[in-house]
């Protein structure tokens, strides 16, 4: 499976997500720059964290209009996989590809630590291999991650189960404490806790490799019965 | 202001005009005699800069060479950016610590982030890519509103600045003290891992080659910033500060990039940030070193401001800024790498062989002095030393244990004390994981970083008791040394090598130049004894305000190499019913 | 030339943290006429004069200077300096 | 009750680096005719309207609205609405 890393102008969590797809799921993966026009030849994109510019007027307000995204857009609405971590995930927001947006924090800190997340819905791509309501830890290192949206979408993202990862406890005042929440299709998730950070006993844990792992098992089936 | 306003060498010398710049009347009769003429406004400006105790550590000078700085695995001692330690299989660490004290006291949360900024610079600018960030902060008591928000401001700071850049902080310490109240201490720490081959050096050399400037513009922010270090603070600190440098982590972040691709090129024949002292010190230094002048016309600086003179372009500390000497002929290579990155990249001058500082300004020469004289020939003082008085009577004192009579009470009464208390406070704010090479995180004795595709790893911490070193200045930097080296050894390291910051009240107080000598022999004794050299450090004199001096605080940082990753330890309990054993005396 | 301000404010009904923590802070030193806090961003932009000034600004504003999710802006155009 | 407007901007030769990154970003998505962008704050305040109510104001903006190292303040005293 060969998986696209999109590099924005200030993401800095580029390379870690793509050591965690070469040296712990083994896969292929390569950078993508901002400036290229296409992601058409990956099987999966992701948009790892960082300060995309900086994270300047609000963060991913000005990564979303970076020439890449035109192409990752049209390949999330044709349903291709979709990953975007913590700063990703804000390019997601705003790029409307995920609904609601992020405040700061409620305590305006950012926050560095180790947190345990709930998984929500394992029926996804992304979530298969975990159980349903397994707690499993999952590091988050963010300022803006709390967050936000009206009822109306809320209740939208309950009905359809779009709402794939609560942190168990509120550590940043997001609503229903909603730390991961994916597209009406399920192909396009965005989380603000680190997956690649956790792929590794030796980093603490090694609870997000399995994410990774339930892509490509679902990738590998589908193409098997696709191809 | 504009240059009509300027006042002429005759003026300079009648209005001792210099004495504002922080040049003495001897320091000026100096100038005078070197250049065989009276010194213009600009050329005052640039002795005065690079004669500052921040620049040409004047008055620490004496005390520095006592350190041991060799060693066989010693690749690059003091005097470069950082200095760099062989980790064996071609690849080297490199490291320093970096005070910024004064402005840190002044604008806390930019005063702490610019100094993360600079000593990121001076880590990349040597071609290594920083791996993990540590500090070393001091400040007055928590009950002080102002205190709190200094503390609150500068780890925001801290965290701000090296979140942004996605080099994790994985390390540090901090103490609460009154004596720190009006001066708190905001040292920063960077390691960086480089391959061999890529080690640069802050060099201008070849005649004809060029010199390109990188990174952000020059405004008229940080002026003096040198001076302004090497200066007590006093209320008047306040009106003759510069305009405060606000950081761009984001346009850091892209300088390291290109900087990492820059040094890869064949052409790049030397480069160094533009730290204290901008563009004169950058310039003057890699011109001193590679033995040769630099000719600069500083109308193709890119500025931010309209209408700056030449003494502001060269005093400016405008951050997030580099200065390059490229092979002539090879300048696009240079541009097309920072066009990548989105940063300017201009040709602003040439090598030349005469040994000068030339500067031109709209056509005309408008500085032109020795660059040795400028980056070598700072006066250097032995201060007059004296043991002070407090230290006899505590001397004299009978050694007293403490009466405690609940065991239970005093160690949550120390608990309790923020200064011992858990700091996850703040290392919550910084991510120190990022680049997911964090092996032990903040709360252990030191932190581990583990070095990728070997199974290698490197051990570092910042340590000081500074109420040791002022009860007794040489037993307490002994300890200070030891404490480093015990908590790198603790997680499974040897101790390769120390950066130190040396921060102390005014050299000038011959009581306190007393405190300097005595716990440098004491940190030379530890380090010489414990094989672990100084391979680079930073001076911060004058932390004084109308209340006194702070207490002598000379930060170590210590980075060990641990072998094997099977061999690190942390310091948590692991299981029910494992044995505790004390070792040691 | 012309200058516009642009205000960028968090929608009503919209949670604010920092406005809260500049309220709380306000009262902790005493000022606790102040009832309540709200937090946004003032942007000023110095524009050449052209057609559609107007319409394009507004865009400006919906496409990047504001997220509508969340936030509402206003603007004026302000005065015309010499250019 | 009165609104206050309290505007918050960066000192003149303070970098600003929002303020550039939003400028390119508007060149990127076509809009050359911005020359300029400043990014500051804005902040509205509903105050129990009372005595030295500017005074206090002032006071407000000084001590922590504004940091008066690196930032320039200024207010209105908007409208009276009824409590
Ligand atoms: N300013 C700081 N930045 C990052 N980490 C810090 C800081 N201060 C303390 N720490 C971390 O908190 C832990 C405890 O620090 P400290 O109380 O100073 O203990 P010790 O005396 O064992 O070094 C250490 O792991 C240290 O690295």
């Amino acid at each position: 499976m060969k998986f696209a890393v999109i590099v924005f102008p200030g993401s800095n969590c580029d390379s870690d997500m793509y050591h965690a797809i070469k040296d712990e799921l083994k896969e292929e993966a390569e950078f993508v720059w901002y400036t290229e026009k296409s992601v058409a030849d990956y099987d999966a994109i992701l948009i790892p964290g960082g300060f995309s510019y900086g994270d300047y007027l609000r963060s991913g307000a000005i990564a979303r209009f970076a020439p890449i995204m035109e192409s990752v857009i049209k390949e999330a609405e044709a349903g291709k996989p979709v990953l975007g971590v913590c700063n990703g995930f804000q390019v997601l927001l705003e790029a409307g590809l995920l609904p609601g947006a992020m405040k700061r924090n409620k305590d305006l800190k950012f926050i560095c630590r180790p947190a345990d997340l709930v998984v929500e819905n394992n029926r996804t791509w992304f979530t298969s291999m975990y159980k349903e309501k397994e707690v499993v830890s999952i590091p988050v290192a963010h300022g803006e991650g709390n967050y936000e949206c009206d009822e109306q979408t809320l209740e939208s993202l309950k009905e359809n189960k779009q709402i794939v990862f609560t942190y168990k406890d509120d550590i940043n005042g997001s609503r229903e404490q909603i730390a991961g929440i994916s597209n009406e299709k399920g192909n396009v998730l965005g989380m603000m806790p680190h997956p690649e950070r956790a792929v590794n006993e030796i980093l603490g844990s090694a609870d997000g490799l399995t994410l990774f792992q339930s892509l490509l098992k679902n990738w590998r089936e589908s193409h098997v019965l696709t191809s | 202001m504009s240059l009509l306003l300027e006042p002429s060498p005759e003026q300079i010398k009648a209005d001792k005009v210099y004495q504002e710049m922080g040049l003495t009347d001897k320091e000026f009769a100096m100038v005078e005699k070197i250049l065989g003429r009276l010194p213009n406004y600009t050329e005052t400006g640039l002795f005065s800069v690079m004669w500052s105790e921040h620049c040409s550590y004047k008055n620490s000078k004496v005390l520095l060479k006592k350190f041991p700085v060799s060693g066989e695995k010693v690749l690059q001692g003091p005097g470069e950016g950082a200095g760099i330690i062989d980790i064996g299989d071609e690849q080297a660490v490199v490291f320093k610590i970096e005070s910024h004290n004064h402005p840190s006291a002044i604008e806390p949360y930019q005063g702490a982030a610019t100094g993360v900024g600079g000593i990121l610079r001076d880590v990349f600018s040597m071609g290594a890519r920083p791996v993990a960030l540590l500090n070393s902060l001091r400040f007055g008591e928590l009950t002080s509103p102002r205190v709190r928000y200094l503390f609150e401001e500068v780890v925001a700071g801290i965290a701000g600045y090296g979140n942004c850049m996605g080099v994790p902080t994985v390390g540090g310490e901090v103490q609460f003290d009154p004596c720190y109240e009006g001066n708190p201490l905001v040292n920063a720490m960077c390691v960086g891992l480089i391959d061999h081959k890529d080690i640069q050096k802050g060099r201008a050399a070849g005649a004809g080659n060029t010199v390109m400037y990188v990174g952000a513009s020059t405004g008229k922010d940080g002026i003096h910033g040198a001076t302004f270090a090497s200066e007590e603070l006093s209320e008047e600190s306040e009106s003759k500060r510069p305009a405060v440098q606000v950081g761009d982590p984001f346009m850091e972040k892209l300088l390291l990039e290109a900087c990492l691709e820059l040094v890869q090129l064949d052409s790049l024949i030397g480069i160094q940030d533009m730290g204290a002292a901008g563009l004169t010190s950058s310039s003057a230094e890699m011109a001193s070193k590679g033995g040769s002048g630099i000719e600069m016309n500083l109308d193709l600086v890119p500025q931010r401001e309209l209408n700056m003179t030449p003494y502001e372009m060269m005093l400016s500390e405008s951050q997030e800024r580099m200065l390059l000497v490229v092979k002539k002929g090879h300048e696009q290579e240079v541009k097309d790498i920072c066009a990548k990155w989105n940063l300017l990249a201009a040709e602003i001058g040439t090598v030349t062989e005469d040994k000068n500082l030339r500067l031109i300004h709209k056509g005309e020469t408008v500085a032109d002095v020795p660059v040795d004289a400028l980056a070598e020939d700072a006066p250097v003082y032995h201060q007059p030393s004296k043991e002070p008085s407090y230290f006899k009577k505590f001397q004299e004192k009978e050694h007293s244990v403490p009466a405690v009579e609940s065991i239970e009470d005093t160690f949550y009464q120390l608990l309790k004390r923020p200064t011992i208390a858990s700091k996850e406070w703040v290392y919550d704010q910084y991510d120190y994981m990022v680049q997911t090479n964090t092996v032990v995180h903040p709360g252990s004795d030191a932190a581990v970083i583990r070095v990728r595709d070997t199974n290698k790893a490197l051990a570092m911490t910042t340590d000081c008791n500074s109420r040791y070193i002022y009860l007794d200045p040489e037993a307490g930097g002994k300890i200070a040394v030891a404490e480093a080296a015990r908590n790198i050894v603790c997680s499974g390291g040897e101790p390769l090598g120390v950066t130190d910051c040396l921060n102390y009240g005014s050299p000038e107080n011959p009581e306190i130049f007393w405190q300097l000598e005595k716990s440098t022999d004491g940190m030379s004794e530890a380090c010489r004894e414990l094989h672990a050299p100084v391979i680079g450090g930073n001076v911060s004199l004058y932390n004084e305000t109308k209340k006194g001096a702070v207490y002598p605080t000379p930060v170590v940082g210590m980075v060990g190499l641990i072998e094997d990753l099977s061999h690190i330890t942390t310091q948590t309990f692991k299981t029910k019913g494992d044995l505790i054993y004390l070792i040691g005396e | 030339m012309v200058k516009v301000h642009v205000y960028v404010t968090l929608k009503s009904g919209v949670l604010d943290p920092q406005g809260s923590a500049v309220k709380n802070s306000l009262h902790t030193l005493g000022y606790n006429e102040v009832q309540e806090v709200k937090v946004g961003k003032f942007m000023e932009l110095t524009v050449e004069n052209g057609e559609n000034l107007e319409e394009r600004v507004k865009e400006m504003c919906e496409k990047l200077l504001s997220n509508p999710v969340i936030e509402d802006y206003s603007f004026e155009i302000e005065e015309v300096v010499s250019s």
